[in-house]
């Protein structure tokens, strides 16, 4: 009960935050960084609870973002569908898809398990980039419509910005609540020991697949917003660097707590906007974050910020 | 006779498609025999593998253009400060997190490697550099097939390469020993190696291996601050479809793969070349994890 | 020679060796006795190097060994046949050997290290027919010759010895038994042997250490250990019908 | 005695060429506790790994409450109620200890994914039971603070006392211990000796051990099955096994070699 209050206080306050922080800015621009980095933090927080909770990784994420963004930008545009169903198949299909991938990948582990879920992501990269006719191919698919639901049309990006933050708001309610509930407690309880889990009675290969869609279906619903907010989208923002700074971003927040991804998120997609020089360094400093993280940080900043208030108090 | 000429004609390239399958998949099996000397001494795939290559080709490019030293001298010092680079890396970042699990150690190599690569971009921007070939670009005849001179290079300094990790694993004491490490760390303590001494060297012989593959490659193929990433995929890919430790099972898995994609670009397309190599190895591991030349034993990670 | 005196070491979370001591004198076979989990095991590794106590300290030929590690432990003179023979079982025999040597390996030794292999051969015939033969293919009581011969070929001075009958048939623990005799006989070698198999250690043994739970419980001449009533009470528990007298008592 | 609960026939197991278990007959009376002693190496783990789906066996069956479960994976027998603990702990470090046990309950919560997406009545009624459950079972095992820690930092004796509990929570009728006293001192022993008498006694469960400590075997078991190079070499109650030669040559080493 009491770490169900303190969820519900945590959010409410972050989500006032959320909410007045436009409000602070001096520049407009930065509202659509924010946007991204909200986005951002959807697909991760779905990558933490299957990286972080239950120890699978997946090196092919950017992927299910990127599916989900051009199936509804080819179904609304191409297509004259409505917003509504463009975005509804786009998540559908990229929980298909991973359902699809998931039952041969996920009885692999480790390295196996790695090197799947990347060429994953590579071969679809390619198809995004091939299919021209289809996608636009590398330069880009062009003319989305901008989101618009129910008669509402969030055309300014401060309305955008506040549809993002609720999409995240609820994302985090409900990965909270998970995490707390028997499904949780199976999903760490695979990541730490898979013998242990079956013995309490866990299907751990039921429990993987379903948390392998689940984050592949919150990076689907990131990835139509994405689209449905720039109104262009490109193979490049859905590649094999994106993938790994997703990963990047659940293993420099903390991969042990919800809250780890959404400030990796965050932190990462607004570093380049603060750094002038960043441009040159930016590959440099990734691959400096990932390194020491993991060696000095396993828990990253909000796990090792939680430890040292815990041994403070 | 129109028949006879154009079944002629379709062998040719056929040959084609091979010689040049055969050059990059030496490449190939190069960068998967690197991922495989770690791999059997700690358990651990270098995701930085690729970038060997990268600093191999890179390495020599730059000594040669802006040291002006010779291509030889080039070429060797950019293999040795490669060399140099794989025993930093196990130093400084391997062996302080030994412990680690496998998910730990993926995103470190993943980290190394992606530092590795801003450091080049750091320093040599994003173009994309070319190095002389070895002897010239006049095309060789081959069976009618035509054949870049830097493909006979490869191939043959592929082959010698292999020769010489054939000949150190199974006749030297060194090779054995380091073979020792990865079947029974325990007992290879209890014989007196230096297990980590041994981590330490596999790290520089794979590095050696990587900086080689990178330097013979350029030449054909050009270079850039990025070529690492492709090439280091291709290489595990290589690496799993011919079992995951076993050395010539990554060899051949490389040259497999190098003719697979071959073909794969002639006669399918070429656009989706790359998306073939993956393909296959989704299919194999879905279907045989342990790899066309690797025992069923998949839970060695 | 060797003398270990009051380590303690843990494995993992569990305190295995609780204030042991023991010593070894040169030429002498001592015999490690107990139950599993008595941490027999654990005492042999802690010697070799595999693993470091907590507190005490281990004494070798006069140098104190207690924090070296296995490699320079085996060059000070002491090889250790470990628990379960782990054998390199992909390589060949004569490779598993040779690596035995590896220590003390350079060019200029490479006669010597085929003498002392061929003399291994002459002792375990077996394995000199099978020198070519990938050490995984050999049967448990080879590769437990296997295991000895390797350990030898580092010349050592102590030879520590775990469990070397464990899965074989009694006439090949016995052979095996055997030639850990003859070696003391010939070549003065000392030997500290774990065994569960209490009666055939001490038969072989000068004398001996029974282990329970981490800690040496008794110890003495081999004779009298065989003799001794309590080392039955080590391996089976305590004699119910006592406990049963006490309690109608 | 009693109806089997447990009832392995002509079990065997083999690894590569080897043969850890050679047509192993074992069963186990409900309600009674039963323990398997054996030299080291004798395939004791294997045979609780083998009824417990660890490692499958080549021939034989195992009938469970009357009902063959050799062909069912791990899970299947864990929610049939066939649950166990390990040698090495295999403890969830990055769970609370309470956490742990709810876990152990896994079978036995009884709600949906939407329910615990929006924590419906049902999921905080269910969710509440499972955590008094646990909560008694701590105290049942001895453990009644110190609920919210990470399990990690508890001292070893309390892991394995909090591995126990875990293994009730889901109910079983027939809990398997491997070395359950492996790194206990003596006091911590002789509590659990008393605690697998209590889960007999007071929760009625089904206990199977293996153990290296004769003295606790020796004291609380109603039968003791002795295995020898993966063999059944004798079965009977402690005294009998005890005074049994072939045991002692067993351990001691046979008197017929000499």
């Amino acid at each position: 009960m009491n770490g169900f209050k303190r969820d519900l206080l945590t959010i409410s306050l972050f989500l006032a935050g959320m909410l007045l922080l436009p409000r602070c800015l001096t520049n407009e621009y930065y509202v659509n960084v924010l946007i991204i980095s909200g986005l951002n933090a959807i697909v991760a927080v779905g990558l933490n609870l299957l990286l972080g909770f239950a120890g699978q990784i997946s090196l092919g994420h950017a992927a299910f973002y990127g599916l989900a963004a051009y199936t509804t930008s080819i179904l609304t545009t191409t297509y004259n569908l409505p917003i509504i169903a463009g975005i509804l198949a786009g998540i559908v299909l990229v929980g298909l898809v991973a359902y699809l991938i998931g039952i041969p990948t996920l009885k692999l582990s480790g390295h196996y398990l790695a090197m799947a879920t990347l060429g994953f992501g590579i071969i679809v990269y390619i198809v995004f980039n091939e299919t021209i006719e289809l996608t636009g191919g590398p330069s880009g698919f062009v003319g989305i419509p901008r989101l618009s639901l129910f008669g509402y049309s969030f055309d300014s990006d401060l309305s955008y910005y506040y549809l993002v933050v609720f999409v995240l708001a609820i994302v985090l309610m409900f990965s909270l609540n998970l995490i707390r509930s028997r499904i949780g407690r199976a999903l760490r309880a695979i990541h730490t020991s898979e013998k242990a889990a079956q013995i309490s009675g866990i299907d751990i290969a039921r429990y993987k697949l379903f948390i392998f869609v689940l984050s592949a279906i919150l990076a689907g619903i990131a990835g139509v917003l994405y689209a449905h907010y720039l109104e262009f989208i490109a193979p490049s923002s859905f590649g094999f660097n994106h993938s790994v700074l997703l990963v990047t971003m659940v293993v420099l927040g903390g991969m042990t707590n919800v809250w780890g991804a959404v400030a990796g998120a965050f932190f990462l997609t607004m570093l380049p906007e603060f750094l002038r020089a960043f441009e040159n360094i930016e590959f440099l400093l990734y691959g400096f974050i990932l390194i020491v993280c993991m060696m000095f940080l396993p828990e990253g900043i909000v796990g090792g910020i939680q430890k040292l208030v815990r041994k403070l108090t | 006779m129109l028949v006879l000429g154009e079944t002629v004609m379709v062998l040719l390239d056929y040959i084609q498609f091979l010689i040049s399958g055969l050059t990059v998949g030496s490449t190939y099996g190069l960068t998967a025999l690197g991922f495989t000397i770690i791999f059997n001494t700690t358990g651990i795939i270098n995701f930085a593998q690729g970038e060997f290559l990268m600093l191999g080709g890179m390495l020599s490019v730059f000594l040669l253009k802006f040291l002006n030293l010779g291509l030889l001298p080039a070429v060797l010092l950019a293999i040795i400060i490669t060399t140099c680079v794989g025993a930093l890396i196990e130093r400084f970042t391997i062996r302080p997190v030994q412990k680690s699990s496998t998910i730990n150690l993926i995103i470190i190599t993943i980290g190394i490697s992606i530092f590795i690569r801003g450091v080049a971009m750091l320093l040599w921007g994003k173009d994309t550099y070319a190095l002389p070939s070895f002897s010239g670009d006049t095309p060789l005849s081959f069976f009618g097939a035509s054949m870049h001179p830097q493909s006979i290079w490869i191939l043959s300094i592929t082959l010698v390469l292999l020769c010489l990790l054939k000949f150190f694993f199974a006749r030297t004491i060194y090779g054995k020993a380091m073979l020792a490490c990865s079947f029974e760390k325990k007992a290879a303590y209890l014989v007196g190696i230096n297990v980590q001494r041994m981590v330490l060297f596999s790290f520089m012989i794979s590095a050696l291996v990587g900086a080689i593959g990178g330097v013979i490659l350029t030449p054909l193929t050009m270079t850039s601050f990025d070529v690492g990433i492709l090439l280091g995929l291709k290489g595990f890919a290589a690496c799993i479809l011919g079992g995951l430790g076993n050395p010539f099972g990554a060899a051949a898995g490389g040259l497999i793969l190098g003719v697979l994609e071959s073909f794969g670009a002639g006669i399918v397309s070429s656009a989706y070349k790359d998306a073939i190599t993956f393909i296959v190895l989704l299919l194999l591991l879905f279907v045989k994890p342990s790899g066309l030349f690797g025992q069923a034993e998949v839970e060695r990670v | 020679m060797l003398t270990i005196k009051n380590i303690d070491v843990f494995y993992g979370k569990i305190h295995a060796v609780r204030r042991a001591s023991l010593h070894v004198r040169r030429g002498e076979i001592v015999a490690l006795i107990g139950g599993n989990g008595a941490g027999k095991t654990t005492l042999l590794s802690t010697v070799s190097g595999l693993l470091r106590p907590a507190a005490g300290n281990i004494v070798f030929d006069g140098q104190e060994i207690t924090r070296l590690g296995a490699d320079r432990i085996v060059r000070a003179g002491i090889s250790h046949v470990p628990e379960g023979r782990l054998v390199f079982k992909p390589l060949s025999v004569e490779d598993n050997l040779l690596l035995g040597s590896y220590h003390r390996f350079s060019f200029k030794l490479k006669q010597e290290i085929t003498e002392d292999m061929e003399a291994i051969y002459s002792m375990f015939p077996v394995l000199k027919e099978r020198r070519k033969q990938p050490a995984g293919t050999l049967s448990g009581g080879e590769q437990q010759m296997l295991a000895i011969g390797r350990a030898l070929m580092a010349r050592p001075k102590v030879l520590l010895l775990d469990e070397p009958g464990m899965g074989l048939a009694p006439n090949i623990t016995q052979e095996i038994f055997k030639h850990i005799v003859s070696l003391r006989d010939k070549f003065g070698l000392t030997v500290l042997l774990v065994e569960q198999n209490a009666r055939s250690a001490l038969k072989i043994a000068d004398r001996g250490y029974v282990l329970e739970t981490g800690r040496i419980v008794l110890q003495g001449p081999a004779e009298e250990l065989l003799q001794n009533k309590d080392v039955q009470r080590a391996y089976l528990g305590r004699d119910i019908t006592d406990q049963v007298e006490i309690s109608n008592e | 005695m009693d109806i089997s609960i447990l009832e392995c026939q002509k079990v065997t197991v083999r690894f590569g060429g080897v043969v850890a278990l050679n047509r192993v007959n074992f069963s186990v009376p409900a309600k009674s506790i039963t323990s398997i002693i054996g030299p080291n190496g004798a395939g004791k783990t294997t045979l609780i790994n083998a009824i417990t789906g660890f490692v499958s066996c080549s021939e034989g069956s195992i009938c469970f409450n009357g009902q063959d479960i050799s062909k069912q994976p791990s899970h299947e027998r864990g929610r049939a109620g066939v649950v166990r603990t390990f040698q090495n702990l295999e403890i969830f470090s990055n769970m609370t200890v309470l956490e742990n046990v709810m876990t152990g309950r896994h079978r036995l919560v009884n709600y949906s994914f939407f329910d615990c997406l929006f924590k419906t009545p049902r999921y905080r009624a269910e969710e509440k039971k499972c955590r008094q459950k646990a909560g008694e079972l701590l105290e049942f095992v001895g453990l009644p603070d110190r609920w919210d820690v990470p399990a990690g930092e508890l001292p070893f004796g309390s892991q394995r006392l909090l591995e126990l509990a875990r293994a009730l929570a889901g109910d079983p009728h027939l809990l398997l211990l491997d070395e359950p006293a492996a790194g206990l001192n003596i006091r911590e022993t002789r509590q659990l000796a008393q605690l697998i008498q209590r889960i007999r006694d007071q929760l009625g469960i089904t206990v199977a051990l293996v153990e290296h400590d004769m003295d606790l075997v020796m004291s609380i078991s109603d039968q003791v099955t002795v295995l020898s190079f993966g063999q059944v070499i004798a079965t009977g109650t402690p005294l009998e096994v005890q005074k049994n030669p072939e045991v002692i040559a067993a351990y001691l080493g046979g008197e017929k070699e000499a």
